[in-house]
């Protein structure tokens, strides 16, 4: 090592005393440290980025229709999307079926716009020819549109609570060749895997950190991900096979995971690892 | 077409804060697609912000800087309503300039 | 644009460290400024290759360099954020050096005067390594470093 | 498939011991519940599609499995605890030349690694065990989880003896041998890990000479 450097080095190194720590201390200080990594990133979300791309999308005519999301209703009437997140997944008797914000995204694209059902679920997840879709830039400016808003699925609805005690089951169900259900690494407290803290899902304060920070902008992909994506991404470590986007098992886990999370006031798209 | 980017600037005390979002893969030019070819670098290299027609921040890049780039600092001076500009180019001259208005 | 003036710089080869955190101070005030871009100084491989460029001007370390919103620790590395104040009086140009990056110049910033010398943004971090923060102030180099630490994440990986 | 010669064996000893005992069923769980879990299971059955290795027979329970999901956020009666472990010790296997410590440094590798059945993997490439994604191993590695106790030390503070090295050899192996509806992957049971794999995993743990144990 040239002597300049060494010599900064050797004067300033600062993190270089964190090895010199065992166990708890250590593990204490990692865990500090990774909180203000998480806090520095607070500063600039490019979560906007997409956000601003889908409050275009939402606004302009689209589709063989020529047809504008004014007319998709999200559950609050049509083109209304102020706090519309925050009440979803419901029923709605048009399509006679409880649907997350995907879903029905998916549903207005199809059934008022035109769209082809292949085109309009192609690129989700950025699988196929794109990184992206359009989907998750619609998704972005959805969600942004109920930050702040508390979150209150309507689990009177009978279909709704229907789904919901469906979902729970799928939380507890283990399969697979690593035995893993979601309950694995979401049951307990105060748990880690590798240094990522696990939100417990059982619990109510835990459902809520995690539900109302979804979707998510994130720094390993550098994309903008979806809660559809999540649990597809979630079953695919599980060693599951693929969860089918906007399948009726997936929107019946969102509706247990954001049922749980009601109460809590609604703070995404977040940025996350 | 690239798209835009998100720039707020606000008066804080005697100087005007502004933070910027960027959008642009800021792809390295070191990572191999799923195919095993090596994906092409394509970043950003200069960044200039303008306040009036004074370059307030000029900053030149390498492909180490993150995808989505982030920047925030100040300057003094800058009043409520004033135009701050910001111009980025990238290694494939691609080029994008937005405006917003401080604060 | 300007291209022929780019072209030249980046025929210009053996460029140094020393010369690009020079060009940088004396970026010229205007549109052109926008269009320089110091090739040879981003494609230093070696902490060594970028140091030796300083030649008789090695920077002095300084504590008047302070990292802010800096964690010693990324969960990630994609995403790495950099704070860095100078308090040297008359900073020109405040560059972003990661040593054990294939190429070690992250990015260098012209501080005209009216601008703080304060800045935060985002970097990439293949590995766990210094982070050297250098600084040109009234035509002298000062610098500071930190090492942070890049973690593994994730269930799969 | 191995995983259907060790279940049947496995559903065969639930099985009886249900007999036996009367408790296998109906304790625990209303028929109400019962049958939200088989419209929730229909459903899945639905909602999956194969991908790569991950075909739709990952969603098929064997009995540990099903009875983990099923008494999930209810404590165990006593009777299920004891038949799930004796069903698991039951499907535990043994090298045959009996050597069950490998390399330590492959061990780490191995440790280290959270590749391995996911659809996204290669499955021609060996499989990780992911320790480290759980469990604190050597302390030289910072990024450990905490779903499972810390093995730091663990031959050291067992004593580098058979009974150690065998008890090592059966936890990697089949975890719910002990600790019914464990967390813990059963790497032997389900083939996670080739028996070369498993023996340098247990070397990790129980040499001496192993950072686990310095």
């Amino acid at each position: 090592m040239p002597s300049i450097v060494r010599r900064v080095v050797v004067a300033f190194a600062t993190a270089g005393a964190v090895i010199g720590i065992a166990g708890g201390a250590l593990a204490q200080s990692t865990a500090d440290e990774i909180e203000k990594y998480r806090e520095a990133l607070q500063d600039g979300n490019p979560a906007e980025l997409w956000e601003a791309r889908g409050e275009e999308m939402w606004k302009a005519p689209r589709g063989p229709k020529k047809v504008s999301f004014a007319a998709c209703d999200l559950g609050l009437g049509p083109g209304v999307v102020k706090g519309a997140y925050a009440r979803l997944p419901r029923y709605f008797p048009d399509a006679k079926r409880v649907m997350d914000l995907e879903s029905r995204l998916v549903w207005c694209m199809e059934n008022q716009q035109g769209v082809a059902p292949a085109d309009a679920t192609k690129n989700v997840f950025g699988n196929g020819s794109a990184k992206r879709s359009d989907l998750e830039a619609l998704v972005a400016y959805v969600t942004s549109q109920s930050r702040g808003v508390k979150m209150s699925v309507p689990l009177d609805e009978p279909h709704v609570h229907d789904m919901y005690r469906l979902g729970e089951k799928m939380f507890f169900y283990r399969g697979g060749t690593h035995d893993f259900a979601c309950a694995t690494c979401h049951g307990d407290d105060g748990q880690r895997i590798r240094l990522q803290d696990l939100p417990n899902l059982t619990k109510v304060e835990g459902a809520q950190k995690a539900y109302t920070t979804w979707p998510a902008y994130r720094v390993s992909q550098g994309e903008l991900r979806s809660f559809q994506w999540r649990l597809n991404d979630c079953f695919r470590q599980q060693r599951f096979p693929e969860l089918v986007f906007a399948s009726d098992a997936s929107i019946a886990l969102t509706t247990y995971l954001a049922g749980r999370a009601n109460g809590a006031e609604y703070n995404g798209p977040a940025i996350k690892r | 077409m690239a798209d835009p980017m998100k720039i707020r600037a606000h008066v804080v005390g005697d100087a005007t804060e502004v933070k910027v979002l960027m959008s642009h893969e800021m792809e390295t030019g070191q990572r191999k697609d799923a195919q095993g070819n090596t994906i092409p670098a394509w970043f950003i290299q200069n960044v200039k912000v303008m306040h009036d027609d004074k370059v307030v921040l000029a900053a030149q890049w390498g492909p180490a800087v993150a995808k989505n780039p982030f920047l925030s600092f100040k300057f003094k001076g800058g009043a409520k309503g004033d135009k701050v500009k910001i111009t980025w180019v990238d290694n494939h001259d691609e080029t994008r300039t937005d405006e917003a208005t401080i604060a | 644009m300007d291209h022929p003036r780019r072209d030249a710089l980046r025929r210009g080869g053996a460029l140094s460290l020393l010369t690009l955190v020079a060009a940088a101070g004396w970026l010229p005030r205007g549109a052109a400024a926008a269009e320089t871009w110091n090739k040879g100084a981003f494609e230093t491989h070696s902490l060594d290759e970028t140091m030796k460029a300083l030649g008789g001007a090695p920077p002095v370390p300084s504590k008047d360099i302070v990292f802010f919103s800096t964690p010693d620790i990324a969960e990630n590395g994609a995403v790495v954020p950099i704070g860095i104040t100078s308090n040297v009086p008359k900073t020109e140009a405040i560059a972003i050096l990661v040593e054990k990056n294939p190429n070690m110049l992250a990015a260098v910033f012209d501080v005209p005067a009216g601008t703080d010398a304060s800045l935060s943004t985002r970097i990439k971090m293949g590995q766990t390594s210094n982070v050297f923060a250098l600084v040109k102030a009234d035509g002298r180099y000062y610098v500071n470093s930190k090492e942070i630490k890049v973690t593994l994440g994730g269930c799969g990986g | 498939m191995p995983k259907k010669t060790f279940g049947g064996t496995l559903a065969a000893s639930l099985a009886l011991g249900a007999i036996a005992t009367g408790v296998l069923h109906g304790c625990a769980t209303a028929p109400a519940d019962r049958e939200v879990s088989e419209r929730a299971e229909a459903m899945m059955k639905a909602s999956f599609k194969p991908h790569g290795q991950a075909k739709l027979d990952r969603l098929d329970q064997d009995e540990t499995q099903r009875l983990c999901s099923e008494y999930a956020g209810h404590s165990l009666p006593p009777t299920i605890v004891e038949k799930i472990r004796q069903a698991n010790l039951a499907t535990i296997r043994y090298p045959a030349d009996g050597k069950l410590v490998g390399d330590w440094k492959n061990g780490e590798k191995i440790a280290q690694s959270g590749q391995g059945f996911q659809y996204s993997d290669d499955p021609a490439k060996p499989a990780g065990a992911n320790c480290y994604a759980c469990h604190q191993l050597s302390p030289k590695e910072l990024s450990y989880g905490t779903i499972g106790p810390s093995l730091y030390q663990f031959g050291k503070r067992r004593g580098f003896t058979d009974e150690t090295r065998k008890y090592a050899w059966q936890k990697v192996y089949n975890a719910q041998a002990f600790n019914a509806c464990s967390n813990m992957p059963r790497f032997g049971y389900h083939h996670i890990l080739t028996e070369a794999q498993l023996r340098d995993v247990v070397a990790l743990l129980v040499d001496p000479a192993s950072p686990v144990n310095q």
